[in-house]
């Protein structure tokens, strides 16, 4: 049994159904017309694509997607959106003129196609041994590299986290005068 | 295998939106009046028809917590596997992570004396 | 599962946020947009870091580092746009034409 | 035995995962329901009243006639409501409400037990999407008591989920996994013993925190009756409203198991059978809930946020600090 | 944080306390003797002065006698209308023959707004289950058997059952003569 | 220039609201959370009381009475009678004004138990509600054995009371104060130093002792102030002057004072049950009433010192059994001008801990 060439596996299943989750709500994204409906549908989009991250054996990094993304950023859209919309408001007309839209449409999906011919037509390198997955804990293997190999980034995010902090405090504090 | 831990998770979540969606679509239909009236589906204030719209534009205040938030949240993230992986590193790994608390304290203070956490 | 669907999931996703992003007039939804740019190229980080010839956990690594600039960038995005939505009363892209409010 | 670490996954074990989890959770829904019956009861207890003694024998079925009767109820959308996030709300807070369960380990041969290498972290990333459900209820009611008292709900929570995943961090330090079963079973070995003991800092953020997240009493000011009416949900009714509930009591009671595995030591006791012990020290720790409620007034809005940024994650940080420094010098 | 303990204290200890609830259909609540609960009337002792009627603040009485054979006024109709009357006892004060009194009945729940007119034939039922006229009468007719001091010690024992209302309804007529 | 100031919102709280004591409703408009204007409508329970007096004769009224203030009944029964009494120059046999004061008192006590109880439920606390109610219970319980009712009281009559103390009563009533007493204790250790009440109630809706002077305040909202006008002790009236007793003053003017004025004021008020107790002489409850009571005409205005303040009886006559026009002064009606006042700038949250505090009875607002 195949499944658009994979042999059927728990894997293969669930990427698939990921991907319909991601990219359905994807496009429900961006034809949904209520705002908040948009929130909802971009927290399913980092959904899947937190399950694509533990299908690939990034457990950690799945559940960072799930906090970070689905939690947090999520919180923060829905938040700015209240503070923005009138809900009695209906949302501003058509978004572009048509025949803009739709040459967006195709200019992207040019683009999108041409990558997707690339990806299909380049032979990867896959090593014979593709890393197995959790035979550690990615926790350890992610501290070990942050803390050794990536010292200077790591205290980097701190200084950017803090100057985002200060900068968006001073921009959005700025009506108190 | 540890994948199989997913497929556990993924049932008791699978169970988890079966159970409401069970409950409010399949059961719910069959055992539960529908009768809206116009005086039933008005939305509630005290006993009186709604003034105005509730949908209004809200304090920037909340804003602002859900913006520390996400910021200390992604410092979270940071500080779990320096948890994790504590005892192997040691003294430069604490001296590491009391330099990226350190900043981010920085950040704290700074919202605290512009009076963000003020609730007013 | 072999690196290629997980490369073309990553292309039609920030084909989907590169369309928003072009064609949306809601600047919050032109930010979630550019998110959803961001989460293809995590996509892509993982995948390669799961696949590569030299499997390793850096893949990994970077995306959580862009994870981290993304909430910051995001905050900083919305700060911008809820002052400017404060300045003009809307969150219109096609009223961002001054470079100060 | 049955374990998930070791063998392939066949549909033979699928099954049995499957309907692992259905027991599992037909019990933990039933420990819930009895959840409400014993809050009840506790309640009125040290109110010198009776409480619920009508349904059944000393009342026992109460909670089985509440769920009933919310099943028959009428299931009024308002009219000015969102209709779709307004149907769809509930679920989204349920939902991550009852995932976490799976990563508890209730017994020590954790059988139907999600072993997660990052179970701590699963935890904390799916509370958060409930507040995303909380909001969007509030939101999608379109009235104005909900509104306030969802903004309020995520604002609450928000601030509250730093300081519990921060005093975590002690005890991921001490045991040095992020997975709950390896945290257990380290308290056996610990030199300190159950982790209250070194992380009694730890664990009184992580209790104020967990008190906060779920909303209860003295931190219930988003469902705050005399303000807010019911809070976000005031115009939920029948089993939409009850979903809602179910969340709480769910959260109330994950979050006592979650305070039990990480500081109380699990399953670890002596002579009686490790369920016994698991199910003893999460009753306690629900109960020490149910007791705050009886006797504690809600806190000031104002001083709410500011508790949590001012004064618990400043020490939370401290613990942190603190543990690291220790285990660096002794 | 000292306060808070004190107050956890507080609550603590009244867990293994004393329940103060009633059970209620089950275990009726005792009401004292000046209970103002729903009234009786025992239409023989009426006189048709209509003080009751005349004295009630919201006028929830009406009703209507004629004369009988002997000239006397007999009662014939004698409504209470319930949605209104406030039970303020005013009517009991004032009427001279005790014809209408206060029980210890207090339920009055009722499906339709009609039910809440109590007439003559209900009120004089009311004082069967609930009323103190027939412990009045026992206890005067008590009064007058032991003056003929017979059979003293038996009457005792039968009366005694009614013991806890004689009292009562004695010290009730005597006040209630006095205004 | 729009800022982002959030929107202003009305928002209706009541009537039909679990915090508003009945049917008061408060239109407030909020800005974010923070209240910029509070508008109290009243008169959903109006029962036009004053006109009905005018169909009815002075001792049907005091039915009525009973509905105004429905927590203390008792004394709005006393605030009528002493009115006609004073009318009438009527005088009240010495037992019934012992009983009386009794009574009051008692009722003054279960009034201030409701008031802390059904503060610290609209604060959040659910138990001190329901360990108050057992107090009251007794009180309630004491009443329905004196005078046949709860609650609607109907006691006392022009010239005395209508009932004398059943047998033992009156060694209840002081079996009881030992009792009330230590409970006060235990309901100061429950929460009077919870800091979560503190922080909630010190420093909230402060009251200026100019600002209640100049809104006409009285009762507790007044002495919280600081201000030390009790009528009891200002203007005795009855046999008040007999009694030792201190009147209970405030510092701060704001929502603990207020609450905790109440919990002295039972204190101060069990401390007059017990002189009473001690020295009520024998004697006859009711005094020398002409059967049918007229007063002269003229206008004749006295008060007393009610459970919520200066609750005064204004009756115009014209000689005639009914009065011609009477006007009751509800302390609860005048005493909430000031919530608007209060309101304004605080939060929502606040806002119930400040109508709390003001307490009102609608009963007695709507008349």
């Amino acid at each position: 049994m195949m499944l658009f060439g994979f042999p059927i596996t728990g894997e293969t299943v669930a990427f698939f159904m990921l991907a319909l989750i991601i990219i359905t709500s994807g496009v429900f994204l961006m034809t949904l017309r209520n705002v908040m409906h948009m929130a909802l549908a971009l927290g399913g989009v980092f959904l899947g694509v937190a399950g694509i991250f533990v299908i690939l054996g990034a457990d950690f990094v799945g559940v960072v997607q799930v906090m970070i993304y689905a939690g947090a950023i999520t919180i923060l859209m829905v938040f700015s959106l209240m503070l923005t919309h009138s809900g009695n408001k209906a949302e501003e007309g058509p978004e572009v003129g048509a025949v803009r839209g739709i040459a967006t449409f195709v200019g992207v999906a040019i683009v999108v196609g041409a990558i997707l011919l690339v990806i299909r037509h380049t032979s990867w390198p896959v090593s014979p041994t593709a890393m197995q997955p959790y035979h550690q804990s990615t926790v350890l293997l992610i501290a070990d590299a942050l803390f050794h190999t990536y010292t200077i980034q790591f205290e980097l995010v701190s200084a950017i986290l803090t100057t985002a902090l200060v900068g968006a405090v001073i921009i959005a504090r700025k009506e108190e005068q | 295998m540890y994948s199989n831990n997913f497929v556990f998770v993924l049932i008791f979540m699978a169970l988890g939106v079966l159970l409401p969606v069970g409950a409010l679509v399949v059961l719910g239909p069959l055992l539960r009046p529908n009768h809206p009236t116009r005086a039933k589906t008005t939305t509630y204030e005290s006993g009186l028809e709604p003034i105005g719209d509730a949908r209004i534009r809200f304090n920037v205040r909340y804003y602002l917590f859900a913006l520390l938030f996400v910021i200390f949240d992604v410092e979270i993230v940071f500080l779990y596997p320096w948890a994790v992986a504590y005892h192997a590193l040691g003294v430069f790994g604490f001296v590491e992570m009391v330099i990226f608390i350190a900043l981010l304290v920085i950040g704290l203070v700074y919202a605290w004396k512009k009076k963000v956490l003020e609730w007013k | 599962m072999a690196l290629q669907p997980f490369l073309a999931l990553g292309a039609i996703l920030f084909g989907i946020g590169l369309f928003g992003a072009l064609t949306k007039r809601n600047l919050i939804i032109v930010l979630i947009s550019i998110e959803m740019m961001l989460n293809a190229a995590n996509i892509n980080l993982v995948a390669f870091s799961h696949f590569a010839l030299k499997p390793n956990i850096d893949g990994q690594v970077y995306a959580l580092f862009n994870i981290a600039i993304a909430a910051a960038e995001v905050a900083v995005g919305l700060a911008i746009l809820l002052s400017f939505f404060r300045a003009r009363s809307s969150s219109d892209v096609r009223d961002v034409n001054l470079m100060k409010w | 035995m049955f374990s998930w670490q070791t063998q392939p996954l066949t549909g033979l074990n699928f099954i049995g995962m499957v309907i692992g989890a259905v027991v599992v959770l037909a019990i933990l829904l039933l420990v819930v329901m009895y959840l409400i019956f014993f809050l009840r009861k506790v309640v009125a207890w040290m109110q010198n009243r009776i409480g619920p003694n009508r349904v059944g024998p000393w009342g026992l079925f109460q909670s089985m006639a509440d769920v009933l009767k919310l099943l028959l109820k009428e299931d009024i959308v308002p009219a000015k409501a969102d209709r779709a996030l307004f149907l769809v709300a509930p679920i989204i807070a349920f939902v991550p409400a009852f995932t976490v369960l799976a990563v508890i380990p209730y017994t020590a041969g954790h059988i139907f037990t999600a072993g997660l290498n990052i179970g701590v972290l699963f935890y904390i990333a799916l509370s958060s999407i409930t507040i995303l459900g909380i909001v969007l209820g509030g939101w999608a009611s379109n009235n104005k008591y909900s509104l306030v008292g969802g903004l309020r709900s995520a604002a609450q929570m928000i601030s509250y989920e730093i300081p519990l995943g921060m005093s975590v961090l002690g005890v991921v330090m001490l045991a040095g996994s992020l997975n709950l079963t390896t945290i257990v079973q380290q308290q056996a070995t610990d030199r300190f013993g159950w982790y209250i003991i070194p992380q009694i800092i730890g664990f009184v953020v992580f209790m104020i925190a967990a008190v906060a997240e779920l909303n209860q009493t003295p931190f219930d000011l988003p469902e705050a009756e005399s303000e807010l009416v019911a809070g976000y949900f005031t115009e939920y009714t029948g089993f939409r409203f009850a979903f809602y509930m179910l969340t709480e009591f769910v959260y109330l009671f994950a979050i006592s198991a979650l305070a039990t595995t990480l500081f109380l030591g699990g399953w670890l006791g002596p002579w009686l059978p490790s369920w016994l012990w698991f199910a003893i020290k999460t009753s306690a720790v629900i109960f020490f809930m149910f007791w705050l409620r009886a006797t504690m007034p809600r806190l000031r809005v104002d001083k709410l946020m500011g508790f949590a940024w001012k004064v618990l994650i400043p020490v939370a940080l401290f613990n942190i600090l603190l543990t690291g420094l220790l285990s660096l010098l002794v | 944080m000292f306060g808070i303990l004190k107050g956890l204290g507080v609550t603590f200890g009244q867990l293994t306390k004393k329940k103060v609830t009633l059970q209620y259909p089950e275990v009726k609540p005792v009401w004292p003797e000046r209970f103002r609960g729903i009234h009786e009337f025992i239409p023989e002792l009426c006189i048709v002065c209509n003080q009751c009627a005349r004295i009630c603040p919201t006028s929830c009485i009406s009703l209507s006698g004629s004369r009988d054979a002997n000239k006397k006024m007999r009662i014939d109709t004698y409504d209470i209308n319930f949605e209104i009357c406030i039970l303020c006892d005013l009517c009991v004060e004032v009427c001279p023959t005790e014809a209408i009194r206060m029980t210890d009945q207090f339920e009055l729940a009722a499906y339709s707004r009609e039910e809440f007119y109590k007439d003559m034939h209900w009120l004089y039922d009311n004082h069967k289950e609930h009323g103190t006229y027939h412990a009045l009468q026992e206890a005067k007719e008590q009064a007058a058997k032991e003056q003929a001091a017979k059979e003293q010690a038996a009457k005792e024992a039968g009366a005694k059952e009614q013991a806890g209302r004689e009292p009562v309804a004695a010290s009730e007529a005597a006040t209630g003569g006095e205004t | 220039m729009e800022t982002l100031h959030s929107e202003e919102m009305i928002l209706n709280i009541g009537p039909q609201h679990p915090s508003t004591h009945g049917v008061f409703r408060l239109v407030v408009t909020i800005d974010g959370e923070q209240i910029v204007a509070a508008d109290p409508v009243v008169g959903y329970l109006h029962r036009g009381t004053e006109k009905l007096a005018e169909s009815l004769q002075y001792t049907q009224i005091i039915p009525y009475t009973d509905r105004l203030d429905y927590v203390a009944a008792m004394l709005n029964n006393y605030a009528l009678v002493h009115t006609v009494e004073y009318a009438m120059d009527l005088e009240i046999p010495e037992r019934a004004e012992y009983l009386r004061v009794i009574v009051m008192e008692l009722n003054r006590v279960a009034s201030h138990l409701l008031f802390v109880g059904a503060y610290l439920l609209d604060l959040g606390a659910m138990s001190p509600f329901l360990y108050v109610f057992q107090e009251r219970e007794m009180i309630v319980q004491l009443f329905n054995e004196i005078c046949g009712a709860r609650l609607t009281y109907n006691y006392m009559r022009v010239g005395g009371v209508k009932w004398d103390a059943p047998p033992g009563w009156l060694a209840k009533v002081r079996d009881f104060l030992p009792h009330m007493r230590e409970k006060l204790k235990m309901y100061d250790a429950l929460i009077s130093g919870n800091e979560i009440f503190l922080s909630r109630v010190r420093g909230m809706g402060v009251i200026t002792q100019e600002e209640a002077v100049a809104y006409s305040l009285s009762g507790i909202n007044l002495r919280s102030t600081g201000l030390r006008f009790d009528l009891r002790k200002k203007r005795p009236y009855g046999i008040y002057d007999k009694f030792a007793f201190d009147v209970v003053v405030g510092q701060n003017g704001d929502c603990f004072d207020r609450y905790w004025c109440h919990f002295l004021e039972m204190e101060q008020s069990l401390n007059i049950v017990e002189q009473a107790l001690e020295s009520i002489p024998d004697g006859p409850v009711l005094g020398k009433v002409p059967k049918l009571i007229r007063i002269p005409a003229g206008e004749y205005y006295t008060s007393i010192e009610g459970a919520r303040g200066e609750l005064g009886v204004y009756i115009v006559s014209d000689g005639k059994d009914k009065p011609y026009r009477m006007k009751l002064r509800r302390p609860s009606f005048v005493n909430l001008q000031i919530l608007s006042k209060l309101l304004i700038g605080q939060n929502m949250a606040n806002m119930i801990a400040i109508l709390g505090a003001v307490d009102i009875v609608l009963g007695e607002v709507d008349a």
